[in-house]
């Protein structure tokens, strides 16, 4: 199990109900973690349509995740 | 910092006279607005919510690209966050360059890379009182994918 | 009146401003800077003498066509005359849209047109004493073909 | 005969001297007047870099000139 700090923004922030929060996972990627929290929150956008960063950058949806990361899935983006 | 995050308005003026350059030749600035409308559906204010720590790196990701690409003199974007009315400056984008092809082209770039790439999204509020987050709809939501 | 001559310093934040238009989504403006070297030779100032009457009906010509092939809402230009010194603003395009394509592609037409057709000519005062008209030299003459 | 007026604009005008003149010509042609004129003014600028307008509209350098016509000779344009 690793921890991690997973932080959310715009549509996943408000299907979560919250910004930010600390878990333990078994999911060692960033395509595993959002399918784990997919299925418990009900987030309605796809793995396909999300990418991640940790750390504050971005990373494969395949990129292994370790102990003290702070996650990131960031859905479509809209700016200007 | 050629690119930043701004919650408050944008002074564009400002900016602009901010790249004044007697090395300049030529200035090209876009600017994107709030419309009252999109897709069809009459559009009352918008809130742009960023990631910021990312958003700058990747904005100013952008901005070394452009500078790379072509042969500009300065190049900047500023973009709001925060809840913004109707007409409000949503994003501005400044290029100066010795000759105006560069400067056309880099502002180009730097607002369609900006839009495609840097971690910002944009909830609309309708005059019916509905919301949607732009291009995170799925099956099922009546908005589809949306380009200013 | 959608092209103009303007004898006196123009102001772009003016010009702007009188664009604003909640059903527009962007706003493309391009400025042409009185910059201080032209083929590598430093340039001190600059005269720009106009046939008005043609250059008014040739520019509203471009602007027409601009609107025409391009989904824009508005589209403006003004531009100097008389002696303008470095850094000086010699001409301003600005074009309000719905999307950012037809704002980006009607404001270059507009300038790449006007700089090709309108009867403006421009005196370039080097910082060694000499002058040239641009673009008028011929053989013999040290001053080639120019591009802003 | 025809009598027309004559505008110089930029280089032109520098060379000629002056903005405007009347005079009467045997040229009836744009194309043949600039040659004319040319020669007597010692224009720098040979005839196909040089457009011509008569009465503020750009016409071809064999339009027909008539007496009273307002005709202008322009140089290689620079704006912007």
């Amino acid at each position: 199990m690793t921890t991690l700090t997973v932080q959310y923004f715009a549509i996943l922030r408000e299907q979560r109900g919250l910004a930010q929060e600390k878990l333990s996972t078994a999911a060692t990627t960033p395509a595993a973690l959002y399918e784990e929290l997919r299925a418990r929150h009900g987030f309605t956008l796809p793995a396909d349509r999300v990418r991640a960063a940790v750390n504050d950058e971005f990373v494969s949806a395949t990129a292994t995740l370790r102990d003290g990361d702070r996650v990131v899935f960031i859905p479509p983006v809209a700016g200007g | 910092m050629p690119f930043r995050l701004s919650p408050n308005p944008i002074d564009s003026g400002a900016l602009q006279r901010s790249l004044a350059d007697v090395r300049a030749g030529a200035c090209v600035t876009f600017e994107g607005w709030v419309r009252n409308r999109n897709e069809g559906q009459p559009v009352f204010a918008l809130d742009y919510e960023a990631y910021s720590l990312l958003a700058e790196k990747e904005g100013a990701r952008i901005i070394a690209e452009a500078c790379e690409k072509f042969s500009v003199n300065s190049a900047e974007c500023i973009h709001r966050t925060g809840h913004l009315a109707l007409g409000e400056l949503a994003v501005w984008v400044g290029v100066t360059a010795e000759h105006r092809g560069a400067a056309f082209d880099a502002c180009r770039y730097i607002i369609d890379e900006a839009k495609a790439r840097v971690p910002i999204w944009k909830k609309e509020h309708y005059a019916s009182g509905a919301t949607a987050w732009i291009n995170c709809a799925t099956r099922g939501d009546h908005a589809g994918e949306k380009r200013t």
